[in-house]
């Protein structure tokens, strides 16, 4: 097995020294009956072999270079330069282990603390964490800190907060007994949270953009949540939207939960993603997840260790500020790369040319008859209503060679209400052509 | 030479992409950003520089000997980096229409049936982000079996060993149980009969670790399941150790209810220094209706996602466990692991596992001439030693550790498991070829000799290092989290 | 532009240092006429519109993996593993010059000694260079090296080598006015050489296995040339074949000039490949190229630096043995890291694999009504006669998706007597789908 | 941790694939190889590990500058490497039916385009692989175009500065010319009047490089071009250093009647240690009918290849040129190439060369403080410095080198060009930022004082490197090419 080094002469030899006969004396505490079970699986295969199988799976996936593409909801296809991948394929980085002895992986500590400094200016926020899962569970993290900073347990999610984030902190909120208030859905942008607001609310957690596109003035919110005691929690699931609209620090939030995907990541079906998570200085001692910060070595010299590990599971234990021990390290290095490559002069370029995409994508479906647009502004994804069932429309489409967004009924697929919405996103990556082909697509569907 | 930070490169109007000018259309009205957002750009050249200067201040397992006991941090193939950059796996979008992505459904069902086959569960809950967000994933299930048995508000203690990983109490808490531990007896095991003294009418589970943090394999495990179940428990075993007995052991044989399976460990997803993982969460008969939405199902010859709790009631699969993650999880990682899996195929994962053990006892075996196991006996994936041997030097375990960097290897895990005192727990793994592990322990021996001659030298390691020791109290005291603008400090 | 890192403002603060008021003043003695010419090609591009463009040439050629493949003469499609390319792209390896600062760089000096002690082991020989520009320049440097080594001016060209390296060796023969006896083309092997040699005689050059894939003995022609004062050339052109058959240093010869491409390196549509040069301890300060020598450093610690350089251009300029100064260093480490990772053990099987896979095809193409076996005794490649001209059956196939193999007609052009061969080789990575598939095409065609 | 070679790690019985076991049908018979190769075979954790801690014995452009003098060590992309592994252009043999390379052939079509734009000169040879085999090819044109006239009898003297790369008299050698050198004036130029006398009726050709060896442009060009035609004599031109220029001036524009281009200098190949590299050949009007075999045709919208000479000469192409090297040239390095010249475009490379000779006059112009430059005046591309600034020291140029290495820097190129007494070369390239530049000179400036000073550690440097100074006598002396088993010692 090309993956073991070890060779059956020297099998042999070790277990001379270490005085056994056989391996499996080795696993005398294994009571006898389970040991060496039959398993049905097959023997191990060449590299060729596998790689004739998964590549053979994968060729069953349409890749969305391959034609038209318009989906979004919380994952985007950017361009991501060649050195990211070559950077974050580098063995010091892929194959360290979190930077538990810092003198020996100052290279992935100050990655980390370049990347919690480019989450923080980006999201206008004070501080950052070394990232999380992906953007939902930094919002269901950014829940249950906000019950503990403000000791409450009720909590308002907008009706323009993706469903799968809202299903995530559900589900972290049920297990704790938390109350959610119920919030209809809200394809316009323009429901009244403040209103929600009670003496029990310990957070409203807002997506800006919405999951529909829709983009938000969040200030009079905050200043709601600010009267009340309560956080204001901003979620932002597409973040290259922060190089061309207002941050959430500045209008006012409290915690920033994000998902850093569309900067250095690919679209992966899912995962892997990086969450962002930011907070206010103050709130730094009830952050989950893992820190990096500034120090000095035994010479004097500036280096870097993670740090406040008192919040963390394998120093508190169930005291724990979360039970979170893994981070997106390799995912957060994609991030800072290209971050780091696109700068704010690029960022602010991908950010506006995204835009530019997305609006000329809107006018061109606007002109499709039947086809009415539902967001006023947005940044570069919006939703249009369709005069039938969207889920049936993109299947349509996708069998044309066009994936023209996310359908509604994929999204609420128990409320009827949005089954004729069709949410469309475009990035620096849509071209003209792709545009006049879902347009012309979409036209000869209806 | 020493490598500034980013910020600190004067790049704040640079960047380091082309692209086209846009044409300054923007619809964005009151909404757009204005004022500097503080992002430096670097040129491509120095971007690349920059990362490859941090990159050699860091020590990978493709270096050297990675011994960290309880991360398994073995050899990643390459093969499973190319086959997770296909574009069939890379480029397609989680919310593409069903039919366009057969093929990264198949795979999904396909690694579920080789963890279903390696742990002899029916069922596998694949969306868990990490190890971590598995026992969450496991302990909700129970949570929520305990409910439908509506006993969800009497069994709110859980039972997890002193030795446990942080992450079992942490988990705990998160689901609102209160932990409660169990002692160990003087084998480094579970003690059968105190563990039956603290079972009763309000534990909700067990949380056990097998093999355990200490590297030995819990002989009773058979009857600590019995006595839990009889006692109307569940039993959550911890698989982060799961790699010393793949292929050898079932899970499932041993009366285990939900297991979460570290990917990134196990199975070789790179670590990444501290991620992405992945944390699939093999499930009992008892807890697999309690599986947290999305999953795969195959259905004549297709498959399709189940991605609503509502929907997976409307398939008849019960209750259904609520959403943890947007999407479907890790699936980068699921390539990787099934490749892996692939690979060795059931006779290289069993041997893996033989030889990782074989690898551990190795060590122990020429390691215990100058230091001090922490139990009698064999181990299996990972040797536990404890500070005995240095006592009265003045030479602890964090000096031990660092003077193991002086020597080029990556200190092993330090002053865990709990239960043992200056705890050195090293875990080699099958990577690791007899030439190497003959030279490692050369090494470590050599440290030893040092440290029972007291040599003052080891007090200051490492010595040849990109940094001395770094003041963590420091750190934490007045935490610097973020780069400032010096006319801003 | 993203290669640039200079900024405007740098640019004129080091005109400031320098003196300057402009660049152009840098360049003040490029004739004003000749300066800043008007050129007409386009400004720079994104990265995506590179990758596009580049992208849409690549998907205008049919790659080897997109169906049945049997293309061989000289370049072999073998199963390199993953491991390979993530090394060669490593930054030290990929980013390095030629190792002229033996202290920091190690690294390509100890691959290079490694790959020498391979290359040297694989043919048989006592020593080997550090790789040449390919195996056909390899041939062509060793012919001329024969040349300095008898004082001769007369060279015997095997009917069986490769054109391609025939053509290469009288190229640079004619420069020097050497001659080349005139040897006609040999199919089945059979061609007797020894005959040829006369006390002019520098060299005989033989290929094994040759062009048409047959396998020869080369120990009779060595004896000859050993009795003639002759040199004894052996051409491998297909590395892997030296796993499975008789070395040429077991049979006698005194150079082999080689070709490693199929160890380690992709097809890349004939370059860059890697040349091996091997040959007796004793010509080691005629050989041509670079060389890697073991030595000490001043703290007596083992070390590896370039050695009798005295031999090379940069020191002995006219005098010089080649007038190379390249080699081809990354694909001598690709061919090394692969063959680190076979050991002799994966070779043979490799070796043995792509035998049989060739025995197969032979068999299957046997059957198809109309095709003659040409070659008797052969590794993995065998010459067929057909009833037609083989470069419109290669064409009918190519059209069917099969790659058949290489006709007479693209070999020797201008010898109708070959044009109804066709060159046929397969490897460890032809399955028996292939074979099926290239023996029913065929059966179609004809 | 010192690194074995692969030949001590006891690994002959060991194999890293894994691969099905042949048949055991073998019709190989008298051919069959038997007796033991001698090749070792390390599994695959074990291979990623040897050379990974090899390659970080290696210094390399992505670390820090590379200021080789005559090298043009700049950034090599990424994007071209992924380019490069295209299966389109990676997985196509050389000798598939043209009608499935058309993409391949049309690439190298396009790139010999923009070559011929750059020079401006009518056609290009792209076949050479590596600057000293365009030489080869440009010098055989010249013969051939000698042998078309009749002259190539008489004809036998190439005339080639002293201060020559090593490769322009070795290929003239090659080709059974006799070198003749032509001496430089006071300003490191080609000294005209001197030139004019050494024409003469035996003159092949004349072979200069321009920018000159000591960074230098030859101002005389035009005039050396018309003295050379004049004399009946073709004009070789050096093309190594063509990154000074590309985008400025055309060679086509100064008389040149043949050039190579190092892709692998200009365009950003990777250098990779050593190669491959690759050297087409731009050709005056008066050599192009004598480019060797192969070439691209394009005709009615398509592409085809012209493989042997005679049918270049079926085509009407006049001589045609012989082969140069099986197949068709370096592709994988035109993918690479034109990827760069794609990316940079005409603005792009103008501003690299501009850049390069940027950097190269700054770094002039911040070291001549303390070092001694070795003519007057601005520089192109490079910088020459002469080791009159440490004279009477005792330090030499090999010890500023050497001292360089333990500041974390790669040393010039030192002791050429050969006019120049202890030459140290330094070409930047446009890739360094100034930044970089500024922390380089500083650190240069401050081993020049400490030369002056006469510190005697500079004498034995480097101290901070995988290692100190190598014999090299020593293993010229009793040269050791290869590893030999212990036994057979």
């Amino acid at each position: 097995m090309r993956y073991l080094p070890l060779t059956a002469a020297d099998r042999r030899a070790m277990m001379d020294v270490i005085g056994v006969r056989e391996v499996d004396d080795l696993f005398r505490d294994v009571p006898a009956a389970a040991l060496n079970p039959k398993i049905d699986l097959p023997l191990h295969k060449s590299e060729l072999e596998v790689e004739r199988i998964l590549s053979a799976m994968a060729a069953k996936n349409r890749a969305a270079g391959a034609g038209p593409f318009f989906v979004g909801c919380g994952a985007y296809r950017h361009h991501v330069p060649a050195t990211v991948d070559h950077i974050i394929q580098r063995s010091e980085f892929l194959t360290a282990y979190t930077p538990y002895q810092p003198e020996i992986a100052q290279g992935t500590l100050q990655y980390l603390f370049e990347f919690q400094t480019q989450v923080a200016a980006l999201t206008g926020m004070e501080v950052a964490n070394a990232s999380m899962y992906d953007g939902s569970t930094a919002c269901a993290e950014a829940v249950l800190m906000a019950g503990r900073v403000t000791k409450r347990d009720r909590v308002v999610l907008s009706g323009g907060l993706h469903p799968h984030y809202a299903a995530v902190a559900r589900t972290n909120l049920d297990l704790v007994g938390a109350k959610v208030a119920a919030v209809p859905l809200d394809p316009g942008g323009t429901e009244n949270l403040a209103a929600l607001i009670d003496a029990n609310t310990s957070c409203v957690v807002v997506q800006n953009p919405d999951v529909f596109g829709n983009l938000r003035d969040l200030s009079p919110l905050a200043a709601a949540c600010r009267e009340k005691g309560a956080l204001l929690i901003a979620v932002v699931t597409e973040a290259v939207s922060l190089g061309a609209v207002r941050s959430p620090g500045e209008m006012g939030a409290d915690i920033v939960a994000g998902e850093g995907q569309s900067i250095g990541n690919a679209l992966n079906f899912g995962g892997p993603y990086v969450g962002l998570f930011a907070t206010r200085q103050k709130y730094v001692r009830q952050m989950p997840g893992r820190l990096c910060g500034q120090t000095v070595d035994a010479d004097g010299k500036r280096g870097f260790v993670l740090t406040l590990s008192t919040r963390e599971q394998h120093i508190r234990r169930d005291k724990a500020t979360s039970n979170i021990c893994t981070n997106s390290g390799l995912c957060a290095l994609a991030f800072t790369v290209h971050m780091t490559l696109l700068g704010e002069k690029g960022l602010r370029r991908v950010a506006m040319l995204s835009h530019e995409a997305a609006c000329k994508t809107a006018d061109a479906l606007a002109k499709v008859p039947g086809v009415k647009i539902e967001t006023e502004t947005f940044f570069n994804e919006f939703t249009i209503r369709l005069p039938t069932n969207a889920s049936e429309v993109v299947n349509a489409l996708a069998a044309k060679g066009v994936l023209a967004g996310v359908p509604g009924g994929r999204l609420w697929p128990h409320d009827p209400s949005t089954h004729d919405l069709l949410v469309v996103a475009a990035t620096e990556m849509t071209t003209d052509q792709d545009i006049a082909a879902v347009a012309r697509a979409l036209e000869e569907v209806l | 030479i020493e490598e500034s930070l980013i910020f600190e490169k004067d790049a704040f109007d640079k960047t380091g992409v082309d692209l086209p000018e846009p044409k300054g259309t923007s619809r964005l009205g009151a909404h757009a950003r204005d004022g500097a957002i503080g992002l430096p750009g670097l040129s491509e050249p120095e971007t690349m520089r920059h990362f490859v200067r941090l990159s050699q201040k860091n020590y990978a397992i493709d270096m050297g000997p990675f011994p960290l006991g309880s991360c398994t941090m073995k050899h990643n193939p390459r093969l499973n980096e190319k086959m997770a950059r296909l574009p069939g796996f890379a480029d397609i979008h989680p919310l593409q229409p069903q039919s366009t992505v057969q093929g990264a459904l198949a795979l999904i069902h396909e690694l579920a049936e080789w963890l279903i086959a390696l742990t002899g569960m029916p069922a596998v809950a694949m969306s868990p982000k990490a190890g971590a967000h598995g026992e969450l994933c496991g302990m909700m299930a129970i949570k929520a079996a305990l409910e439908a048995r509506g006993e969800a508000q009497t069994r709110k203690r859980v039972l997890a060993p002193e030795s446990a990983h942080g992450t079992n109490p942490a988990t705990a808490a998160q689901c609102g149980f209160r932990v409660d531990s169990i002692p160990a007896d003087r084998s480094g095991r579970v003690d059968l009969a105190a563990l039956k003294e603290k079972l009763g009418p309000d534990v909700a589970a067990i949380m056990v670790t097998n093999p355990n943090t200490c590297g030995l394999f819990e002989r009773d495990v058979m009857a600590i399941a019995e006595a839990v179940h009889e006692a109307g428990g569940y039993f959550y075993c911890d698989g982060a150790n799961f790699n010393a007995i793949a292929g050898k052991v079932r899970p499932g044989d041993l009366g285990v209810d939900a297991m979460h399976i570290n990917l990134h460990k196990t199975f070789s997803t790179p670590h990444g220094g501290g991620g992405p993982g992945s944390g699939p969460v093999v499930l009992s008969e008892a807890l697999a209706p309690f599986a947290p939405v999305p999953y795969v199902v195959k259905e004549n010859g297709g498959y399709h996602l189940v991605e609503t709790r509502r929907a997976a009631e409307a398939e008849g699969e019960g209750h259904a466990g609520g959403r943890l993650t947007a999407f479907h999880g890790q699936m980068g990682m699921f390539v990787r692991a099934l490749s892996y899996m692939l690979s060795h195929g059931l006779d290289g994962i069993r041997q893996a596992a033989e030889d990782a053990v074989l690898n551990a006892n190795y060590v122990l075996a020429r390691l215990k001439t100058e230091m001090t196991p922490a139990f009698e006996g064999y181990c299996m994936h990972e040797a536990l030693f404890d500070d005995r041997f240095m006592k009265g030097t003045g030479v602890e375990t964090i000096d031990f550790a660092k003077a193991m960097i002086d020597e080029g290897y990556h200190p092993m895990t330090t002053y865990f498991p709990l239960v043992v005192r200056g705890a050195m727990l090293i875990e080699p793994t099958e990577s690791e070829s007899r030439q190497e592990l003959d030279l490692f322990c050369d090494a470590l021996l050599s440290i030893a000799r040092r440290a029972k001659a007291g040599d003052p030298a080891l007090k200051s390691a490492p010595h040849h290092a990109p940094r001395r020791r770094l003041d963590e109290t420091a750190a934490a005291r007045a935490p610097i989290l973020r780069w400032t603008a010096p006319d801003r400090e």
